[in-house]
C-alpha cells in the first residue's frame, strides 16, 4: 500500500532517456500516430491519439530534464503532474493502448511511442494508477504463479490428459533437454491441444523437450502493467529454471507478450544476457519446416486467414514463418488487408484483456479487426496467441461473426501423421 | 531608424545574436537531449539484412503501406512544403551566394523563376497542412500554441522573401530586411520549438531503427 | 609581354540609342509641370522661385533633355566670379537657366529660376552707390 | 546686405555676386531650398564681426592627415579659404611655422588668451591602451591633452571619422584601443564631421555658421550637421532611378556597369551612408565615387571599416558568424553542464528506487 505519486515521479525520472528525450523533441503534432491506432479510427475520438496518452510523461519530462521546462514550472507556465491527471490518463494508458506499435510504426519523426507507453507505465504502476484487472493478474502471477490461477497440479493433469489421448510422453523437469517449452495459463486452462500439438511435433522431429515444474508459466503480467522489479521476478523464475534444466533453447509459446517479455526484456530486466536461446514456437516450427524435420500430410481446403499477433510480427521480427507455415497445411490461405508487419491488433494485447472496465472499448474497437474479416470473409481464423484468440472469440461473438478461431500450432499439428505406430517401434 | 538602417541592423547585429542564439541553443539542446544516454540492450540480437538505425533514418521518409489514404493532406502537404523549403533555401541563387560567403561552398541554383512557383507552391501547402490542422479533430486537439507559432515562424520567411523578390506592398529594402527579420525569429526559435525536429528527427529516427534493428524488424 | 597579347575588345556605345539604355530615369518630364506651375505663380502673385537641379535625382542624361527641351531662349547672360556663372533664359520666357560654374570649371550647383529677372544680375544699391562714387571720381578727373 | 564680413570680402576682391553665388551654391550642398541661400547670404554678410578673429586650436591625434590634406587642398584660392581667413588658426601642427615649445606656448598662449570662447577641432582618434602611450604629443599623451584643451573650448569639431567615432584605428582588433572624442569628452558640445576624409565644405559650411550665429548648426543624433549628412548618399544618389526600378550592376564591367545601373549589388554603402558626396563631389566637383562606377564604402558612417566588406552587397549578412564559436562554446558548456545535473538527477532517482513488492502497486 505505499503507491505514490512521488514514487511514480522518481521512477519516471530513472526510465526517461535519450530515446525518449529525442522523441518528444521530435514530435510535430502531426497526428498521423492517430490513424494507425484502432481505438481513434474505430471511436474517432482524439483523446485516443498514441502521443497524447504521454502527455503527462512529456510535461515530466519537459520540467525535470530541460532547461526551459524546468523555468516553466518555475513561473506556474508549465503545471505539475498531479494524482488526478494520472488516474485520468489510467484509461488512455492502460485500457486504450496495446501496446500493439502500430504508432510507432508509422510515425514520421520516428517516434516510439509505444517504447515510451512502456515506460510511463512504470510510473503509472508505481503511483498506483494501473487499473485493478492488471493488477490482480500481476498478482496471481507471482503469488500463485499464472495470471488466471493456475497451478501445477492444474498442468500435471493436462499433461496426464494428453499422454493418455495420444500416446505421447509429456517430459517434466528433463535435465539437459534441448528445449524447454513454457505455455500460458489460457493454454493451460482453454487450448490444451496446444501441449498435444508439441508433443507431436517434438516427437516428430526428434527433439528432445521438457516442460519445467518451477517455470510453466510464460506469460508475465509484470510487465504488461509496466513494473520491471515485478517482471524481472517473473523473468528470473524461467531463468532458473532453464539454467537448472541446462536446456539450450526455450520455446515461449503462442503469446505475444510472453515472448517480447522474454526474448527481449528479459535479459535487460535481470541484467545480465541468458546463457539459454529463447525461440517464439512458430521461429521453432519454421526452422523445422526449413530443416525438412517437419512433415504434414494433407491440406485444409477451407477458406483460412492469418491474424499476426502484434508482439510476434511487428514487434518481434516474425512475419514469414507464419506464412510459410499456413502455405504448408492450407490450400485456401488468404491475407488480410494490412496483414504482416502492419497487421491491426485484435484490441486486447498488453494486458488490455484483464481489464474488466475496458471490455466495451474494446469491443468498439474490435471493428477494425471486423472490417478486415469482412474483406476475406474466411472460414476459419487462425493465429499464434492464446490472448488474441480468447480476444478474437470474444469480438466475434459479439459481433455474431460466425468464425472458428485457432492456434497455428495445433493446426500444424493436425497435420502430423499418426505416429502411435512409430511409438511402438 | 529609417529602412536602411533597420537592413543594417538585420544584417549585422540582428543576425549576429541570431546566429549566436541559434548555435548556442542548437548545441545546449542537443547535450541536454542526447547526455541522457540509454541503456545497452543486452538481449540477444537478430540481426537482418535492412534493419538498422541508418536504413530507418531514410526509410521513415517513405510513408508506410495505407497510410497515405488515410492521411493525404499530412503527406502530400508535407512532402510539398519540406521539399519546397529545401529548394527555396538551398537553390535560390542569393542563398546559395550566401552560403558560399559563409563557408566557401557553392552548387548551381535553380532559375528564379522556378524558385519563384516553389515558393508560391510552398506557401500554398504550408497553407493547406494549416487549414488541415484546424479542421481536423486529432490535430486540433493536439494543437498547443507551439504548433501557431511554429507555423508561422516557417511562413514568414517564405511569404516576406517571396515578396521582397516580388516587390511586393513594401520597398524591396525593407521588405529584405523584415525577411532577414523573420528568418533571425526563426533561428532563434528554432532551437527551443517543435522545429528543433529538423535536428533530432535524425536522432528519433535512429533510436527507433536501432530498436528495432535489434529485433530484426526492419522499419 | 607584347601589348598584342591584351585583348581590346571596342564595344560601339552609339548602338545603345535604347532608351532603357539611354541613361534617361524618367523623372525629367515630370519637372516641366512644375515649372509651369511656378510659372503660373509668378503671374499670379508675382512670386519668384527656383528649383535646385542638384537636389534632384536627376541622370546627366535627365539634365541634357531637360535642357533641349527647354531650349534657348534670347538672353544669355555670364557672370565671372570666381568661375563663370551662366544665366540663360529658355524659350519660355521668365524661366532661367542657371549654372554656376566653380574656378575648375566644373558645376557647382544648377538651378531653374522662375523669375523676371535674376536676382544675381540685378545690382545692388550698395554697389550702385559705389558705382556712383567711381563716377564722381571719373567726373571730377576730366575737369 | 550690409557688413563688416562682406566688406572684408570686398577687401579681398570678392564682390557680392560672388558671394550670393557661393552661397546659393553653399545651400544646394546644404540640401537647403534655393531661397534659403539669399536668406543664408544676408545673414552671414551682415554678420557683426568680433572685435578679434575668433580663435581656433586644431589638434591631431591618431590619424593620417587626410582631413587637413582634405581641408587644404581646397583651402586656397577658393570661397572656402575665404572662409577660413574669418578665424584665428592659433594652432594646427601640419600648418603652422612654429614647431617644439613655440608650438607648445602658441598653443598654450591660444587657450589662456581665449579661454571659453575657441572652439577646438580634433582629427584623429584617441588609443586608450597603455594608458594612451600609442600617441603622444610634447610627452603628452593624447588623452592628456585632449581634456586639457577641451576644458576651455567653446565648443569642439570631430573632424573625420577617426575623431568623430574612432575611425580605422578602431577597426578589429582595435590594437590602440582607439576611441572618439565623444568616448571621452561628456560636457562640451562636440560637432562630428565624419568622413574618411570629410568634405570640406562640411567643415566651412560649420564655420560658416559659427561665424553668423555663434552657435552650432543643428545636428543628428550622431552629433552631425544635419544639413550635409541629413539625407543618405543613397536619397540623392543620380542613379538612384535605377535602383527603384530594380537595374542593377552585376560586375564592374557588365553591361550594367556601363550602362550607369546602381552599384547597389556591387556593395554600394550609399543606402546607409549619410554624407553629401552626391551633391557636393569631390576634387572641386569633379565627381565622386559612384559617378566614378564604385559604390559607396560608407566612410562617414562608424565602423565602416568593419561593416562586413566594401564588396559585399548590403544584402548579405555583414558577419554572421562573428560570435558563432564563441556561442558554440557557452551553448556545448550550457549543454554539459545541464547533462550533468540531469544525469545527477537520473542517478538519484536510480539510487532511491526501492524495488516493487506486490503491495506496492496499490495506493
Amino acid at each position: 500500500m505505499s503507491a505514490s505519486l512521488e514514487k511514480g515521479v522518481r521512477v519516471l525520472k530513472e526510465v526517461i532517456d535519450a530515446p525518449i528525450a529525442s522523441y518528444f523533441s521530435s514530435c510535430v503534432h502531426c497526428g498521423l500516430c492517430a490513424e494507425a491506432c484502432l481505438f481513434y479510427t474505430e471511436t474517432g475520438d482524439p483523446k485516443y491519439t498514441p502521443i497524447h496518452k504521454l502527455e503527462p510523461l512529456r510535461r515530466l519530462y519537459e520540467q525535470e530534464y530541460t532547461l526551459l521546462g524546468r523555468l516553466g514550472k518555475l513561473v506556474g507556465l508549465s503545471k505539475p503532474v498531479t494524482d488526478d491527471e494520472l488516474e485520468e490518463w489510467k484509461e488512455l494508458v492502460y485500457n486504450s493502448c496495446t501496446l500493439c506499435g502500430r504508432c510507432s510504426a508509422v510515425c514520421p519523426v520516428g517516434n516510439d511511442i509505444v517504447y515510451m507507453v512502456r515506460k510511463f507505465r512504470e510510473g503509472m504502476s508505481a503511483s498506483g494508477h494501473a487499473p485493478e484487472g492488471i493488477i490482480g493478474a500481476v498478482n496471481r502471477t507471482v503469488t500463485i504463479g499464472s495470471p488466471m490461477g493456475v497451478k501445477l497440479p492444474a498442468v500435471k493433469a493436462q499433461m496426464k490428459h494428453v499422454e493418455e489421448d495420444y500416446g505421447l510422453p509429456i517430459p517434466l523437469d528433463a535435465e539437459g533437454a534441448e528445449y524447454m517449452v513454457m505455455l500460458s495459463s489460457m493454454e493451460i486452462i482453454n487450448f490444451p491441444e496446444y501441449l498435444a500439438a508439441i508433443a507431436k511435433i517434438m516427437h516428430q522431429a526428434g527433439k528432445t523437450w521438457t516442460l519445467c515444474s518451477t517455470a510453466f508459466e510464460a506469460t508475465n503480467a509484470g510487465m504488461q502493467i509496466g513494473n520491471s522489479d515485478l517482471a524481472k521476478l517473473l523473468v528470473m523464475r524461467i531463468v532458473d529454471g532453464a539454467e537448472k534444466l541446462k536446456v539450450k533453447t526455450v520455446i515461449s509459446p503462442e503469446c505475444g507478450h510472453a515472448y517480447t517479455a522474454l526474448r527481449w526484456e528479459g535479459a535487460n530486466l535481470i541484467g545480465r544476457p541468458f546463457t539459454f536461446k529463447v525461440q517464439h514456437i512458430i521461429e521453432v516450427l519454421g526452422e523445422f519446416q526449413e530443416q525438412g524435420l517437419l512433415k504434414t500430410e494433407g491440406f485444409e481446403t477451407d477458406k483460412l486467414t492469418f491474424h499476426d499477433p502484434c508482439q510476434l510480427a511487428r514487434r518481434g521480427g516474425v512475419i514469414k514463418q507464419q506464412r510459410n507455415l499456413m502455405n504448408m497445411v492450407s490450400k485456401n490461405f488468404v491475407e488480410m488487408p494490412d496483414a504482416g508487419y502492419m497487421n491491426w491488433c485484435c484490441g486486447g494485447g498488453g494486458g488490455a484483456s484483464a481489464i474488466e472496465e475496458g471490455e466495451e472499448l474494446r469491443m468498439e474497437a474490435f471493428k477494425k479487426k471486423k472490417s478486415q474479416l469482412d474483406v476475406v470473409k474466411p472460414d476459419r481464423l487462425v493465429t499464434a496467441c492464446a490472448n488474441c484468440r480468447i480476444v478474437l472469440e470474444e469480438g466475434l461473438e459479439h459481433y455474431q461473426m460466425d468464425i472458428p478461431v485457432l492456434g497455428l500450432t495445433e493446426l500444424i499439428a493436425e497435420h502430423i501423421p499418426d505416429q502411435t505406430s512409430e511409438k511402438g517401434a | 531608424m529609417n529602412d536602411m538602417q533597420f537592413l543594417t541592423w538585420v544584417r549585422g547585429t540582428g543576425l549576429d545574436i541570431a546566429v549566436s542564439i541559434f548555435v548556442l541553443g542548437v548545441l545546449w539542446r542537443l547535450f541536454e537531449i542526447y547526455s541522457l544516454g540509454r541503456k545497452a540492450d543486452i538481449s540477444a540480437a537478430r540481426s537482418v539484412s535492412g534493419a538498422s538505425g541508418w536504413h530507418t533514418i531514410f526509410r521513415r521518409s517513405v510513408p508506410p503501406e495505407g497510410m497515405l489514404k488515410r492521411s493525404p493532406v499530412s503527406y502530400i502537404g508535407g512532402y510539398i512544403f519540406h521539399i519546397g523549403l529545401a529548394i527555396v533555401v538551398f537553390l535560390f541563387a542569393p542563398h546559395i551566394l550566401l552560403i558560399k560567403n559563409l563557408t566557401g561552398l557553392s552548387w548551381p541554383g535553380l532559375p528564379s523563376q522556378f524558385i519563384d512557383l516553389a515558393a508560391v507552391v510552398t506557401m500554398a501547402a504550408m497553407v493547406v497542412v494549416l487549414v488541415d490542422r484546424i479542421n481536423k479533430p486529432v490535430k486540433r486537439y493536439l494543437s498547443t500554441f507551439g504548433d501557431w507559432f511554429a507555423w508561422t515562424l516557417t511562413f514568414l520567411p517564405v511569404l516576406t522573401g517571396w515578396m521582397a523578390v516580388q516587390h511586393l506592398v513594401l520597398p524591396y529594402t525593407t521588405m529584405l530586411a523584415l525577411h532577414i527579420l523573420t528568418v533571425e525569429l526563426l533561428l532563434i526559435f528554432l532551437p527551443f520549438t517543435k522545429l528543433f525536429h529538423a535536428f533530432t528527427v535524425f536522432g528519433s529516427r535512429w533510436y527507433i531503427g536501432k530498436i528495432n534493428g535489434h529485433k530484426g524488424v526492419a522499419v | 609581354m607584347p601589348l598584342d597579347a591584351i585583348p581590346v575588345v571596342v564595344i560601339n556605345t552609339s548602338e545603345n540609342s535604347l532608351a532603357a539604355d539611354s541613361g534617361l530615369s524618367g523623372n525629367a518630364p515630370v519637372l516641366l509641370r512644375e515649372i509651369a506651375a511656378l510659372a503660373q505663380r509668378l503671374l499670379a502673385s508675382d512670386e519668384s522661385s527656383a528649383i535646385d537641379l542638384r537636389a534632384l535625382p536627376l541622370t546627366p542624361a535627365d539634365l541634357d533633355w531637360l535642357r533641349e527641351t527647354l531650349g534657348q531662349g534670347q538672353v544669355v547672360a555670364t557672370l565671372d566670379a570666381e568661375g563663370e556663372s551662366t544665366l540663360s533664359e529658355t524659350v519660355c520666357p521668365g524661366v532661367w537657366w542657371v549654372t554656376h560654374h566653380n574656378e575648375q570649371g566644373a558645376v557647382a550647383s544648377e538651378f531653374i529660376e522662375v523669375t523676371y529677372v535674376p536676382e544675381l544680375l540685378k545690382a545692388h544699391p550698395d554697389d550702385v552707390k559705389i558705382g556712383l562714387e567711381h563716377l564722381e571720381l571719373l567726373i571730377s578727373d576730366l575737369s | 546686405m550690409q557688413g563688416p564680413l562682406i566688406d572684408s570680402l570686398a577687401r579681398q576682391g570678392v564682390t557680392r555676386r560672388t558671394f550670393m553665388k557661393y552661397c546659393a551654391t553653399l545651400a544646394s550642398m546644404m540640401a537647403l531650398p534655393p531661397a534659403a541661400g539669399r536668406a543664408m547670404a544676408e545673414a552671414m554678410a551682415a554678420a557683426p564681426a568680433a572685435t578679434k578673429r575668433p580663435s581656433v586650436i586644431w589638434l591631431p591625434f591618431q590619424e593620417c592627415t587626410g582631413c587637413t590634406e582634405s581641408i587644404t587642398r581646397s583651402h586656397s584660392p577658393t570661397l572656402e579659404g575665404l572662409i577660413f581667413d574669418a578665424i584665428s588658426l592659433d594652432y594646427q601642427e601640419t600648418l603652422m611655422a612654429a614647431a617644439g615649445h613655440q608650438a607648445e606656448e602658441a598653443l598654450h598662449a591660444a587657450m589662456k588668451e581665449n579661454d571659453g570662447k575657441y572652439l577646438l577641432i580634433v582629427d584623429g582618434s584617441i588609443p586608450l591602451g597603455l594608458d594612451g602611450a600609442y600617441s603622444c604629443i610634447a610627452g603628452k599623451s593624447n588623452l592628456e591633452t585632449l581634456k586639457e584643451v577641451a576644458k576651455g573650448a567653446f565648443a569642439i569639431v570631430a573632424m573625420g571619422s577617426c575623431a568623430a567615432f574612432g575611425g580605422i584605428p578602431k577597426a578589429n582588433p582595435n590594437p590602440t584601443g582607439a576611441v572618439s572624442v565623444s568616448d571621452i569628452i561628456k560636457d562640451k558640445p562636440i560637432i562630428n564631421i565624419p568622413g574618411c576624409p570629410p568634405i570640406p565644405v562640411v567643415m566651412t559650411g560649420v564655420l560658416a555658421h559659427f561665424l553668423t550665429f555663434g552657435s552650432l548648426p543643428e545636428m543628428d543624433n550622431k552629433g552631425r550637421p544635419k544639413a550635409f549628412y541629413g539625407e543618405t548618399i543613397h536619397d540623392r544618389c543620380y542613379r538612384r532611378p535605377f535602383y527603384d526600378q530594380g537595374k542593377f550592376a552585376k560586375t564592374f564591367d557588365d553591361e550594367g556597369a556601363r550602362n550607369g545601373w546602381c552599384l547597389f549589388e556591387l556593395g554600394c554603402k550609399g543606402p546607409v551612408t549619410y554624407n553629401a558626396c552626391a551633391t557636393v563631389k569631390w576634387n572641386g566637383g569633379t565627381s565622386w565615387p559612384v559617378e566614378s562606377g564604385h559604390g559607396c564604402l560608407g566612410c562617414s558612417e562608424p565602423d565602416f571599416w568593419d561593416a562586413g566588406g566594401f564588396y559585399k552587397a548590403l544584402s548579405m549578412p555583414a558577419d554572421p558568424l562573428k560570435f558563432v564559436s564563441t556561442a558554440a562554446v557557452v551553448g556545448a558548456v550550457a549543454g554539459v553542464a545541464v547533462s550533468f545535473a540531469n544525469r545527477g538527477k537520473k542517478g538519484a532517482a536510480k539510487s532511491a528506487h526501492e524495488t516493487t513488492t506486490l503491495a506496492d502497486l496499490e495506493k
